[in-house]
Order: structure tokens, then sequence, then C-alpha cells
């Protein structure tokens, strides 16, 4: 059972969030054509390592929290809300 | 005419009680109330904050905290979002009087009906919710006044601690819910024994 | 058979008798024995057969590291295969059988296996059973798979209860030797939250063998209990340590009973969140391969010192002692002490400073000796490496190849395992969560100097855990140090040397997995099957692995060792599951009126969480009767429904329509308040993902409606667009899906029957028409009413403050009396949205876009809407996809399935598309459905097949509207 | 349907095993060599798990093309190859997916003699339960569709069920059975086996498996593959064919390609081993539960994945809670044994939950990947799928629909309906 940090709530174990995958694909504008929308949707870096995503605290604040999370370790080294950015890069 | 107000959210239950007969049951006891939940529009937070203060005498507490005046309290629930508890006979007065206050300033839900509130208070009280919730509730770090959304017995619930001597807690539970709720309760109470309340019809 | 009970001595209760069986002998024990040490104390030897050769096996060890004495126990629904003898706590009555031999343990024809010894070596059967090709289901799997397997499951439902529990602490320590016990009392009277938890049911480990130190024990286990901030577990082992730091346990709260008493459940899942942690979870002995070694009579030094020292019981009449370490000394002494006939002690270090004094008490020493064979009676001595053997007499024969810390736990939270030359085997690594090991566990041995590991660890745990106060208690003295060990793995000789007992793995095996090129560890592992039983090969995994270094000429550390994964001791499957199975495997939900419903006799029938009437069935009603009868009643006067399970979310705020503009593919800004209307979403994908009506209830006040099994899905979709793809828009919505019950009342006569209920709103089709919202009182009871319909029939649906829902529904229906209004359920309602043509579970069943459905022209013409752009993927806008459409037999008595498959012609192959939905239609009295056709709609007045090759069945349709029923929507606007 | 290939030398046999027996089993052969790497091959197939080593047998078998070397960053077949739960269907609802998984039942159930090596291919049939008249219906869909391209499928009501498998709980209140879609030619077969039958049977045609040889980069020349950079230096290759599972976006990323693929955790779990309790294959609607029982007597065990993007081989508690309760709600016999093992493989999971077998933009360079939790039955017909797209440079019909084009043209193989969302497939 993870935690994951809920920048609202604080601490909490992984199975009050729905998880989304990856945060650093944004909605493109409506008129930005196919090949945007399916990149938005489909395409993914799926790195090894350092991830941004998003999860949903939906049993908590029910906010969609942007986390970074290492693929490999299962790390957390940051989270922030839905609107707000993460640090620049974690080493 | 009004409604004759069917409170309860077990309708065929009686008081029960259940478990082994031991010398720290858990007392399960349906509190019904008046809930609302308001949401402030767009920057509008602290106009609500003082709206409601206005209206209900009534300050917002921070995130995960419960803030309480007379007979009333507030919950925090989101960003922005409150839900207002009074006592279950403001039903029909309290959604008005705050839809008044908060024109243009927030959203205002009734939730009435929509959530079930559930006391539990007992010296194992603590012991029982650790077999149906993931959260450290030791008395070191969630004390009364604290308040947490999470999952007890497989659905969210809000939960707070209650001021007290023995130990004891509500849960916010939805109302579809709450029956599930209670089965979860008083099966993790089972070998301390239980006793469950429900709310009393109110005369029509 | 003779009593092997010595007259004095051990941790057992001899004031008071235990009856228990095995194998149907009626045998007794004492309070403190387990089943193995009272199977001993009754002279019991042969307690097993092997799982390959089944050869005859007795008790080796005195814990978890038991590969032989797994025994069945107790009987029905509690029959539980492959108990270890040395886990069990004796209790009266207790009925225990050995397992996997037929006819009986001492006469096992299994055996004859042993025969074909050589054929059946490692891998053998890759290599065979492959002719004739026929033969491997019919013949030989049969075979192999009644031959291997261990005990029988129980056939019967566990009638016993489990439960999860789950605590926190900022010092969790694991094992409750001197070490743990030392770390637990340092870190509490530091201050922090301990929790220390013990596998077995007495704590102190090592301790309990070691009499000189029962004061420190004692005075140790009355200081914890002392302590407020210390929480002890007995019977609880940490089966596994998973990521942040949370562990998870098994606590025997009733095993040690006959069965768990009234109220109390048997066993509890434990999980421990703890900032950190200290390991104590002590060492195991290893194996020594050599022949014989897997004999009844053989059995591991530590063990045998444990049955004397807190059993009383001798373990044999004369022993032989084989070690290469200091610790089989004490053993010997012991055994000694017992009286045993005659203990000879063979050490294969050529000196050692410890013989004299052993020599001095009686026991007779060889130096620079090993065991060359045991065949249950002698034992064959040599000199170490030499050819010539002495025969020793000895019904026991006692093991001890060194000491192997136990890092499972250390391993598995992430940390490298290290190799230590002086101990010949791994000790943890750096730590790479917040955990500590302590005492034997990292190769710290002597209760003296391990019991100052654990108060050191303690005390820098809590301290870790910012707890700054100093602990203050005595330990005890350090105890002489130790010779080195001189590693030895195998005593190479004729005959089978065992490295792991179980399974039946021979050093031979091992060998010949190397020179097959299974030369890695996990490839030998897995071919040979070493160490993968249920005793996950903690006696010889490293033996093992020291012999393929051998085999490979490189170092045992080279080679390495498996990876340690869950769980450290297998662990109850129902344990694991906890409370949450059966009835309580997941939440339910009930509608305000489910009592109601209960009450009237409803079918009930669960559909996603919720538990919903299918019908209500009148007494004598069989079949569709029921259902007929409720559609009927629907179609020709008026029925009552309850629809509370649908998803509600109600959205604010001046941004709310352009919101649901963008949601949805058609408009809700256009939207009149005080009417609804029925809106389609789709996936960014150009999937549909829900549909809906959805009212305007004020200029920025919206009531969306979702189906039941979207209501969550739809929120977090709505929460995700607001939050974060369009967080300037401002609209605050929740879900009040609970608030209100929702109440459809569907016919010809419903305007009648609720104009009858409903006080404040004019039901006429002028002032409220079709698709209209309004706000009245039934009962009393404030509520809102929408004129929607889902059967086709003119309907409403009542919206009733979910605690009175009871009222209004009962006063509806006094209200409808006259009109001969009846309740109807989830299949009459299913009946009539087929027969209406409505798109429901089975069509929006992420395939489909809106253009598959027919409603493509809802797309609004501009505007940024969720899974406009991809829906114009040539995929997607194919006009060939398959269409909805409707169905009808040419022959009016032919049924239709759902899942049949359209065709041209029967026989052929080529499917056009399948049938979504069926019905018995009461419009039509003959089968009608929806189906999903390619080019459906140029198809349709076309005869095409709906064929069932499952059942056999093809018939011939003819290809329609959808709309079985009021086409141009006559009804619903009456 | 194609030809069989030529049989291998150095074969087993009943006799064999006899004479063998009597002189110690001193004689047998490594099942593969150990080579060092050539300068330069035809092929190179990157990953030594099933369809890495199978993919290489095939080329040689089938296709003649013997300068092959399989390169694998560890010991080969230890990766989702040595991690399933080892079951082998082809009961498919959507055509393209049933086309290619039915010719891979196919070789699977000549697979023995194919490489005279027992991977222990046991057909006792895989039955998937439903609780619901629409579960059922969409059964019978998929049934339908199998039975109308010629694989075997069956309907069974709730008494057929419960005859076959009585240790099923009929009634759970909220998951009642309504009864189970059967394919009887389904079943299990024995996962390292596999791997050491291909391995074996590839490596004595003279394919080169280099094990403990990790691929670092993709080298390219003007739009076309020239070999591959790895922790044991560069090696020279005409093709170059990827089947690493898990880790295909790092290769892609190594060839500059980025994929519609998430890597996810699945859990796997194995029972103490009791006598025969549970014949073929079950699976339940309820909480994706599936489980069999190994010819050890193990029950072997799994469920849906962890949920998040993961790649480290590590299990969590929240599934494992969820499963060992779907367990004992649909066969409460299980409460009382004893789960002995956990393990977890990275499943590269795609956006419609269906494979891809295909060429790439980069000539010469070609994909195998995208398995989600499906690949091991998968493994001889990838094999030979790959095998016949690298050596035609075109798929065969079998794979044809199987690109990764087919998610921008928006024809997606989406047999559950979960959209493109890996962690709710």
């Amino acid at each position: 059972m993870h935690l994951i940090p809920c920048p609202y709530c604080g601490d909490r174990p992984q199975d009050e969030f729905h998880y989304r995958g990856d945060a650093t694909v944004t909605r493109p504008a409506p008129d930005a054509g196919e090949q945007a929308f399916y990149d938005y949707v489909y395409t993914r870096e799926n790195p090894r390592g350092w991830h941004d995503e998003w999860w949903h605290h939906y049993a908590g604040c029910r906010q969609w929290l942007k986390v970074r999370r290492n693929t490999l370790t299962h790390a957390v080294a940051a989270s922030v809300g839905p609107v707000d950015a993460l640090p620049e890069a974690t080493p | 005419m009004s409604a004759p107000d069917r409170r309860s959210r077990f309708p065929a239950s009686q008081a029960r009680k259940g478990g082994r007969a031991g010398d720290t049951p858990l007392a399960i006891v349906e509190r019904p109330a008046t809930l609302v939940q308001v949401t402030a529009r767009k920057g509008r937070q602290a106009e609500l904050a003082a709206a409601i203060a206005k209206a209900l005498a009534l300050d917002l507490p921070e995130a995960g905290r419960v803030a309480t005046a007379s007979d009333m309290a507030a919950l925090w629930l989101q960003p922005g979002c409150w839900l207002i508890e009074a006592p279950a006979g403001q039903r029909d007065e309290l959604p008005g009087t705050l839809a008044q206050a908060l024109k243009g300033i927030a959203a205002m839900v009734d939730q009435s009906h929509g959530r079930c509130v559930i006391e539990i208070s007992g010296a194992e009280a603590r012991a029982v919710l650790a077999r149906l919730c993931r959260l450290d509730l030791h008395e070191r770090v969630f004390q009364p006044g604290h308040s947490a959304s999470t999952l007890v017995g497989h659905v969210s619930c809000l939960i707070h601690r209650l001021d007290g001597e023995t130990s004891s807690f509500r849960l916010l539970v939805g109302s579809t819910f709450a029956e599930w709720l209670l089965d979860e309760l008083t099966a993790a109470a089972a070998s301390y024994g239980w006793s469950f309340t429900p709310a009393g019809e109110a005369a029509a | 058979m003779t009593s092997r009970r010595l007259p004095s001595g051990g941790l057992i209760d001899r004031s008071k008798t235990i009856r228990f069986s095995f194998d149907g002998r009626e045998l007794s024990g004492h309070p403190g024995d387990t089943l193995a040490s009272a199977l001993l104390a009754n002279g019991v030897r042969l307690v097993g057969r092997s799982f390959k050769y089944h050869r005859p096996r007795g008790i080796m060890t005195a814990g978890p590291d038991e590969p032989n004495a797994l025994v069945e126990l107790r009987e029905g629904g509690r029959r539980e295969p492959n108990s270890k003898a040395t886990e069990i706590e004796l209790h009266d009555g207790l009925v225990s059988r050995s397992q996997n031999r037929w006819p009986s343990l001492a006469l096992d024809v299994m055996a004859l296996n042993a025969l074909a010894g050589k054929a059946l070596s490692a891998g053998f059967y890759y290599k065979t059973f492959m002719w004739p090709k026929r033969f491997w289901e019919k013949l030989y799997e049969p075979l192999i798979r009644r031959a291997a397997g261990l005990g029988r499951a129980a056939t019967e439902a566990d009638p016993d209860h489990y439960e999860a529990m789950h605590a926190h602490c900022d010092v969790l320590v694991v094992g409750s030797g001197a070490a743990g016990l030392a770390a637990a009392r340092a870190a509490a009277e530091a201050g922090a939250r301990v929790i220390l938890c013990e596998r077995d049911a007495l704590l102190g480990g090592g301790l309990l063998i070691c009499p000189q130190h029962q004061a420190w024990h004692a005075d140790m286990l009355a200081a914890l209990n002392a302590l407020p901030n210390v929480e002890v577990l007995p019977r609880t082992n940490v089966f596994g340590y998973y990521d942040h730091n949370l562990l998870g346990a098994l606590e025997q709260v009733s095993d040690h009973r006959p069965e768990p008493g009234a109220h109390d459940v048997r066993q509890r899942y434990r999980t421990f969140r703890a900032k950190q942690v200290v390991l104590a979870t002590g060492a195991s002995e290893r194996l020594i391969a050599l022949p014989g070694n897997d004999r009844p009579g053989v059995m591991m030094a530590g063990a045998a010192l444990t049955y004397l020292r807190r059993f009383g019981v001798a373990p044999g009449e004369n022993a032989v002692v084989f070690t290469n370490n200091d610790s089989a000394y004490e053993t010997a002494l012991a055994l000694v002490e017992a009286g045993l006939g005659r203990v000879t002690l063979a050490d294969v270090r050529p000196q050692s400073e410890l013989a004299g004094v052993v020599a001095a008490r009686g026991v007779q020493v060889r130096l620079g000796t090993e065991v060359a064979g045991f065949d249950g009676k002698t034992v064959l001595l040599r000199q170490r490496g030499g050819t010539l053997g002495d025969p020793v007499v000895a019904d026991l024969l006692c093991l001890s190849g060194g000491w192997n810390p136990n890092v499972q736990l250390a391993s598995q939270s992430g940390a490298k395992t290290q190799w230590d030359a002086t101990l010949a085997s791994h000790v943890p690594g750096e730590p790479v969560q917040a955990e500590r090991s302590a005492g034997a566990a990292r190769g710290i041995f002597g209760i003296g100097a391990a019991a100052q590991d654990g108060a050191k660890a303690g005390e820098a745990a809590a301290n870790a855990a910012g707890f700054e106060g100093k602990p203050g208690f005595a330990l005890p003295e350090l105890g002489r140090s130790e010779q080195p060990l001189a590693p030895l793995w195998e005593v190479k000789a004729s005959g089978k040397s065992f490295v792991d007992l179980q399974h039946d793995v021979t050093a031979e095996d091992i060998r010949l997995a190397h020179r097959e090129g299974y030369a890695h560890i996990e490839h030998a592992k897995r071919y040979t099957t070493h160490a993968m039983a249920t005793d996950q090969g903690k006696l010889g995994s490293l033996v093992g692995a020291a012999i393929l270094a051998e085999a490979r000429g490189e170092s045992v550390e080279a080679v390495g060792m498996p990876t340690h994964r869950p769980y450290t001791m297998p662990v109850a499957i129902g344990a694991l599951a906890g409370h949450a199975s059966g009835a309580h495997f997941q939440p339910v939900r009930r509608t305000a009126l489910h009592d109601w419903h209960l009450r009237n006799g409803a079918a009930m029938q669960p559909t996603g969480a919720w538990l919903r009437p299918f019908f209500y069935p009148k007494p004598g009603e069989t079949g569709w009767e029921p259902i007929f009868r409720e559609a009927r009643a629907v179609r020709s006067a008026v029925g009552i429904c309850d629809v509370s399970t649908l998803g509600k979310i109600d959205v604010q705020g001046p941004d709310a329509a352009t919101f649901l503009d963008r949601l949805y593919i058609n408009s809700f800004s256009t939207l009149a308040v005080g009417k609804c209307r029925y809106g389609v979403m789709l996936r960014e994908d150009g999937i549909v993902f829900d549909d809906g009506t959805t009212s305007r209830l004020g200029d920025e006040h919206f009531l969306v409606t979702t189906t039941t099994g979207n209501a969550a899905p739809v929120l977090e979709h709505m929460e995700f667009h607001a939050q974060t793809v369009w967080p300037e828009l401002d609209v605050q919505f929740c879900s009040v899906t609970d608030q209100w019950a929702q109440i459809a009342v569907a016919g010809p006569k419903a305007r009648e029957t609720l104009t009858a209920a409903i006080e404040g709103l004019d039901l006429s089709n002028e002032a409220f028409p079709f698709m209209a919202v309004g706000e009245g009182r039934v009962a009393g009871v404030p509520v809102r009413l929408f004129r929607i319909s889902f059967s086709g029939e003119l309907a409403y649906e009542v919206a009733v403050p979910s605690s009175h829902a009871e009222t209004v529904w009962d006063a509806i229906l006094s209200a409808g009396k006259p009109f001969g209004i009846v309740p109807y359920g989830l299949e009459a309602m299913s009946l009539m949205r087929v027969e209406k043509g409505h798109a429901a579970g089975p069509e929006l069943n992420g395939q489909t876009t809106a253009g598959d459905l027919g409603m493509g022209r809802m797309m609004k013409k501009a505007g940024d809407v969720i899974g406009r752009v991809l829906s114009g993927r040539p995929g997607l806008a194919d006009p060939g996809r398959p269409r909805l459409v409707g169905i009808r037999p040419l022959d009016p008595g032919q049924r239709l399935r759902g899942g049949a498959h359209i065709v041209r012609e029967p026989g052929s192959g080529t499917s056009l598309g399948w049938v979504s939905s069926v019905t018995q239609s009461i419009e039509h009295n003959c089968w009608i459905g929806l189906a999903l056709l390619e080019n459906g709609e140029s198809l349709k007045g076309q005869r095409l097949f709906a064929v069932s090759p499952l059942h056999d069945e093809s018939v011939a349709v003819t290809i329609t509207s959808p709309h079985h029923v009021d086409p141009e929507n006559a009804r619903v606007r009456a | 349907m194609p030809a069989r290939p030529e049989p291998i030398a150095d074969r087993y046999s009943a006799w064999r095993l006899l004479t063998e027996s009597l002189s110690g089993n001193r004689g047998w052969k490594p099942a593969w060599r150990k080579p060092e790497p050539k300068a330069a091959y035809d092929v190179i197939i990157v990953g030594g798990g099933g369809h890495g080593l199978a993919t290489a047998h095939y080329l040689a078998s089938v296709h003649g093309i013997t300068n092959v070397a399989v390169v694998e960053k560890g010991p080969i077949g230890l990766g989702n190859a040595g991690r399933n739960t080892t079951i082998v269907r082809s009961n498919y609802g959507l055509p393209s997916n049933t086309r290619f998984y039915e010719w891979s039942l196919k070789l699977w159930e000549g697979l023995e003699q194919d490489l005279n090596y027992n991977v222990m291919m046991s057909q006792r049939g895989v039955l998937n339960l439903f609780h619901s008249d629409s579960q059922r219906d969409a059964a019978a869909r998929r049934g339908n569709s199998m039975r109308l391209q010629g694989v075997d499928a069956e309907l069974l009501d709730r008494e057929q069920v419960r005859a076959m498998a009585p240790f099923i709980a009929m009634d759970n209140p909220m998951f009642p059975i309504f009864g189970g879609l059967l394919q009887r030619r389904g079943g299990t077969a024995r996962h390292d086996a596999v791997v050491w039958g291909f391995a074996r049977a590839a490596d004595r045609r003279g394919v080169d498996i280099i094990e403990h040889c990790e691929v670092t980069g993709i080298r390219r020349e003007g739009g076309r593959v020239t070999g591959v950079e790895t922790t044991r230096g560069f090696i020279g290759a005409k093709k170059v064919g990827v089947a690493v599972a898990g880790n295909t976006s790092r290769l892609a990323t190594m060839a500059g390609l980025k994929l519609p693929v998430e890597s996810h955790l699945l859990q796997a779990f194995v029972s103490e081993a009791i006598k025969p309790m549970i014949n073929g294959v079950v699976t339940f609607g309820a909480g994706h539960f599936y489980i069999s029982q190994s010819d050890k007597g193990g029950l072997v065990f799994g469920g849906d994945l962890d949920g998040y993007n993961s790649y480290s081989q590590r299990g969590n508690l929240p599934l494992v809670e969820h499963l060992m309760g779907a367990a004992v709600s649909m066969i409460p016999s299980m409460s009382r044994l004893r789960v002995l093992r956990q393990w977890a493989g990275i499943m590269d999971m795609t956006m419609d939950s269906s494979p891809f077998i295909c060429k790439t933009p980069i000539d010469g360079l070609y994909f195998n990947g995208g398995w989600c939790y499906g690949g091991f039955k998968a493994t001889p017909g990838s094999g030979w799928c790959f095998a016949h797209t690298i050596a035609n440079d075109a798929p065969h019909a079998f794979n044809a629909d199987l690109t990764i084009e087919r998610f921008r043209d928006g024809r997606m193989i989406d047999e559950r309906g979960a959209g493109p969302n890996p962690w709710a497939q």
C-alpha cells in the first residue's frame, strides 16, 4: 500500500486514489489537429524512473494531483495540486 | 402541510445489540443532521467565509479540521468547499437561509439526505476503526477537531474525532452505503460487542 | 513405542495432559508442546513421505524450516493441508494425519519411484512423455498430477472468520530474541510507539533454550509489559516487507485452540506502517549434503537442543553430532546431560579448543572427521576427505553446517544482500528503506552480543523516528568469542545426498542441471525445483548454490542467490482476504426504497454495486410472467419504478453551460430553464462514454444524470477537465446521487396518477410538455418532476429527498390505485427499452461511436467537444461500421439470442455484426432485438440470419429500425 | 496451414533417457551453448524471452535463416516468460485477435514434436465464468465469433459449470454464477520449458543465444538499421527484431520512436502444493481473477494490474487483498490453503490491450510488443509471425492487423472496450 502525499490531506494510502497516468501530456487546442490529439491520447514516454502522473484523491479531497513518482523504485518525490507545477527536476 | 420526516437511513431497524458480551462494547448511534455543501465560486472564498460567519457565526476551518459553534459545525471537504452541519430540525430552513446568504458567492447543495451521520464511541472505538480504516487515528496524531475524508470499510467517509473522555468518532457516509457501513462496523466490533441505535422517528 | 520424554525440564506443563491423534493413533502430550515435540516424545520417528521418491522422513527441525513433518490438520471445512508439525501448538483433540502416501505412511507404493531414481533425475519430464503425442493429457499427466501435490484441500467452505487490522508505529521490531527484546525496550524507553512481533507463541527466541539468561529474559518481558507505548504481538509472523515501509503479518489468533471462540477470528492479517523497522529475525541452521541426510533420525543440531531444553524430549538414544562450527557443541553436551547412551561429536575442523571441555563431560570427540553416510541405524564416520569409513551405532544424526542470518525481510525491503566470508553466508546490505537489522539477523551471534546490538539498533531507530529519550537497562555479559567455522557444504560419498528434502533434489541433480547448461542459479533452481517447496528451501538453498558454484568453478558469492520475495512463511489465503470475502467482498449499495422492495417480494439482483428489483413476482407466476405483467401494465395503464441508482451530478456556476457544451456532443447552453435534454458524451478517443438527460434548473444551475454504472467515472471526468484542462471556467459540481431518490411513473395513466398525487404543478401537456422540469409537493414532500421516458410511454420521473422516498412512493401508489398501477422492475424496464430502441449498456460497450448508435447528427457543428477530433479518424468515421438496427425473426415462433452474429446465409463464416440486446416483445408477441450491423442503414428491410453456433441455432431475421415501438415518438408526447 | 519444419539433431528419446540413466546421466549436452557474439549477423533478435527465442527458432526452422543471434541482458527466460500464469487459449472475440491466437494455439498443439522438448502443453480447458445476463450475451458474442472462425467454444449453463467445477461458489450475493464460456482446447504449459525448448531447438540449428548482453543503442545509417550497441560491444546486423515486452518503450526510445505503450505491474501467486483440485483454467468476471493448478500441485492464480506505471517487479498489497477476497468468494475451500510465493512482471500495455508485430519507419527494424498480460499464450504464434515479418519484410495475414498505425487510423482492437487507459484494462 503506497503512500501518496496529498498537498491538502497529507500522506494517504494509495487506495484512496484513482490513477490516470502521464501528466506531461496536455490537451491540445481544439483546432490543433488529429496528430496533436493522437499524441495527447496515445503516445507515451513511459519512462523507467521519474514519472509525472495524475492521481485523483477520490476518497479524500477529490483533487487531481500531479505526482512525481519513480516507476522503478516507487519512491514519490513530490506532489502538487491540479494547476500547480512540479519542481523542475528530481535527482 | 409538512412531511413526516423519516430521518433514519435504517428503515427496518430498531435498536440492536450483538457480538461478545464484553465490558468495552462499541456504541453505534445514528445522528441525523442538516447538511449543506457550500463551494465558493472562483476566487470568492474570502467572501464565502465572511458570509458564513455573518449568517451562522461560524468560521470555515482549514484543511483537515472541523470548526464548531453552538449547535453547528463546518467541516472542510475540498479546497474552497465545506460541509455545514446543523441539527436535523433545520433541514427545511437552513438551505434557504444559505441560498440567500451565498447568492453569487458559492454553490449551495443540500446533502441532508445524501449523507448519513454515524457516531461510534467506546474504549475500543479506535481498535474497531483500525480494522476498517488505514489512517493512523492514534490520539497522538488524530485529535478532537481533526477530520479526514478517507475509506472506512471500503467506502468513502468523512471521519472526525469528538471531544470526551471515551474515544468517540463521527462518520459521514453516503446514505446508500449506510447499511453496508453498519454491517462492517458491527462485524469489526464483534469481539468487543456492540449496540446500535437508529435515529428515532420525528413527530409529524 | 517407548516414551522419549525426559523426567524433568522444558517449558511444558507436565501437570496437564493433552490428547491428540496422528494417523488415527491416540497419543498424548503436554501444554507447551508442539505437535512435533509431542510426536517425538511418543517415539514417533516416521512422519512423512517426500514429494518425488516418497522416501520415509522424520522431524528435522523445530521451526518454520521444517521440510518433512507436514501434516493434514482438522476435519471437514477446517481441513488444512501441509501444516508444519513443528509450528503447531498442541491442543486437546487435535486431529492430524500424514500426507502424500498410499495406502499408509509405513507402506507407500509410490516409494517404487525411488527404484527408478536415476531416470527420474532433474528435468527428466522435459525429455520424455512426448510419445505418442496424445498420451500426455490422457495418461502421463494425470498420473503425475495424482502423484504430485501434498495434502488435500477441504471440500467445504471454511467456517472460520478472518479480519484485517492496520497499525501504525514509530518503531516496528520483528523478532523477540535477545536482540529484538533489547531493541523494543530501547526504542520504547526513548519514547517511541513500538510494536514487537514474534512468530512464536513465547517471546525469547534463543533465550528460551539458554537457562543461564533466564533472569534477564524475565526482567525484559516484565519491563516491556509495563511500558504503555509498547504493543507486543506473539504468534505474529511478518511475511512481507513492501514499499513505503509497510509490512504485512499474519497473527494466529486461535490456531492453538480446537476452534475459535464465538466472535473470535481464526487469524488476523495485519499491516504495519512503521517510521522505522528493526529486523531481529535471527538465523537458521543449514544442512550438510551427505548420503542419507534425509533419513528419519537426522535432525538439525539446534533443533535437537530445542527439543531437549524447551520440550524435555530426547530425540534419540545414541547420537552423532556433525558440525563445522561451535554451536553444535552445546547440543552434544545437552544430549549427554539428557542421559543418552552414546554421544559422538564429529567436527570437520582439525582442532577445536572446545574439544577438551566437552570430552571431559562425556562426549566422544572426533576432530577432522566427517560423516560419509547414515542409514537410520549407523553413522559412517571417516577422516575428512578420507575413504575408509568407521560405522558408529546411532539412531540420531545432528547436523550443523553453520548459520544463515534470516535476511529475507531485509532483502524484500530492497537491500541487496552481501556475502560474509567468515559466516560463509549472506548478511543484509545497505538499507534502502527505513530499516536496520540486529543480532543474528546480521551475523552477530551469542546472547550478550545480540542484546547489545539490538539495544543500539532500537535506540538508533527511535532517534531516527524523532525520539531523543535515553534508554537505560542492563544487558547480559558477552560470551566467549567463537572459533571460525570451516565452510562445509557436501560430503561426497556414494548415495543420495539431498539439498532439498521436500522436493527430493540431490547434489547430483544440481550438477546435472549445470552439465545441461542450466548453470545460472535461477535456471538451476527452476530446472531442479530446488528451494521451491513449502519450506522455501531454508535448510538447503545455500548448500545447493554452493554445489552449483563448485560445478561452475566459481565462488558461492559469484553464483548469488535467488531473489527473496514474499512470503517469509506461507500465509492462509482466507487470512489475506480478511473480512472482505463472500457477501463482504465488496460494498453493496441500497436505494432508499430497498426495504419496501424486500417487503413487497421483489426478486433482488445485483447490478454493479447495487441491489435492485428485477421484478415483483406474484404467487404462481413463473418465467417471464411477472415481467410481461409489469410491462403490459406500463404500456396499457401505469407503472412505478425505482430509478434511484441513476447518477446525479449538480452543476453550478457562471460557466456551467459552457462546461457542459464541451462535455457533450450536443449543446446545453441553448437549453431553456425548466427544460431537460438528452445528451451524449464521448471519451477523448471518440468512443461513446455515457449518456443521460440534463436539466436546467436555473441560469447557472444544471442537474446532470448519468447511467448507473458511470456515475463515479463521469464525475471524475468532469473534475479532471474542470480542474486541469479548463481551470479558468467558473463551475462547481458535486454528486447528489444519494441525496435524491428517483421514481419513474410511466404509462398512459401516468399523468392522471401524478395529477392526483402532486401539489403545486399543472401537469397538462401544454403546461408541462415532454422534457419539461418542475417542482411540486407529494404528500407534503418537496419534489422535482421531470417529464422524461425510458419506456417509450408517457412518463415522468419524480426526484425525492431520499429519506422521504417511501412516503412519496406510497402516495403515488395510492394515487395510481384506481388506474391499476403496479411496481415494475429492471427486467420489464429493459424489455420496454429494447422495444423502444434505446441504446444501453450492451450498446454503450466502449467500442461504439455516436454514429454507430445513430446519434452522429447530434454532434454540434462548432466548438470544442471532448472526443470530436479523434472521432474523425478514418476507422471511426467509416460509414461501413456496424450500426444500431432492430431485428425480428421472420417466423414469430423463433427465439433470438443476445450474442448471436448476423450473417448473409446460414453456414457463412463471415459475421456482419452481432445481436447486442434481445427481449420478448409484448407489442409484437415475438422475440425482437437490437443489433450492430455493418452498413446497417442500407440493410433495413432485408432478410439476414442471426446465428448462434453455440446453441446450434440459425434464425432468419428482418432488419428493422431499432425503434420497435412508436418510432415517431407520439406516446411520450401524448 | 504452413508446413512443419525438419526435426533437430541430438534428440531426446525414451531410449536415450534409459541409456543416460544407466550411465549416470553424464552424456547430456547443454541445452544451449554460451557463444561469444560474432561481429555481425543476418538477424539480431533483442530479448531472450519466449517470443525472442521462438522468433529465432522459426527464422531458422521455417525460413532457413540461421545466421541469427538472440541477445539478452540477463539469463534467458527470466522476464515475463518465467513470471506468467502459464495459460494458453485463443478465446478472443475480435477476428484480428482470434486469427492470430488460434494460429498460436495450433502451434502449441504440435510444439513438443516440433521442439523435441516436453513443454507440458496440457489442454484441460479454459472456462470463463459470467455473472449476469449481459455478461452472458457478451460471452456468447465472443464464443459465436470464435465458432464462426472455426475455433472451438461452448457455452455452459449453471448446472454444467457446477458439474465441471464443483468447488465454485455458485451463489455469491453479488456475483452469482450464470454460466461460462468454455474453450476445451485451452489449457496451460510449463513456462520455463517453453523457453528452454525454444532455446535448445534454435541453438541446435545454429542460432547464437548470447546472455548477459544488454542492448544500449540501435545503430542506424540513412534510415536503415545497421546493428546494436551492447554491453559486449557493437554487433552488426542486416535486420533487428525487438521482443522485450515491458522494456519495449526503452528500446523504442533508442530507435527514436515513441509508442502507445505503458509498462505496468502484474502480480501472480502460487499456493502450497495440494492433491488435484482444479483441473483446467477458470477465470471469473468478478475482479478479473483466474486460476489453474500446476502439475506439481500448486494453485497458480492472478488478477488485475496493480494499476500504475511500473518497471519494479515489486508487488503491492492492495491487489493482494482484493485478489484473495475474490479467490475465497469464488472458491471458498481455498480459504485454508496457503499462498507460498508471489512475484510480479512488467506488462507492455497498449492503448487497446492488443499487441503489435510489425515493421517500423526504420528499414530493417521490427517491433514485437504490446502483449499486455497475454503474452505467454502467444509465444509460438508471435515468434512464427515475427519471423515471417522479418524474413519477408512484410507481415503474414495472421498479424496483418497487429500494427502500431491502427491507433492513428482509429482501428483499435479493443476486446474489453476499456479505451486508451492501460491501467484500467
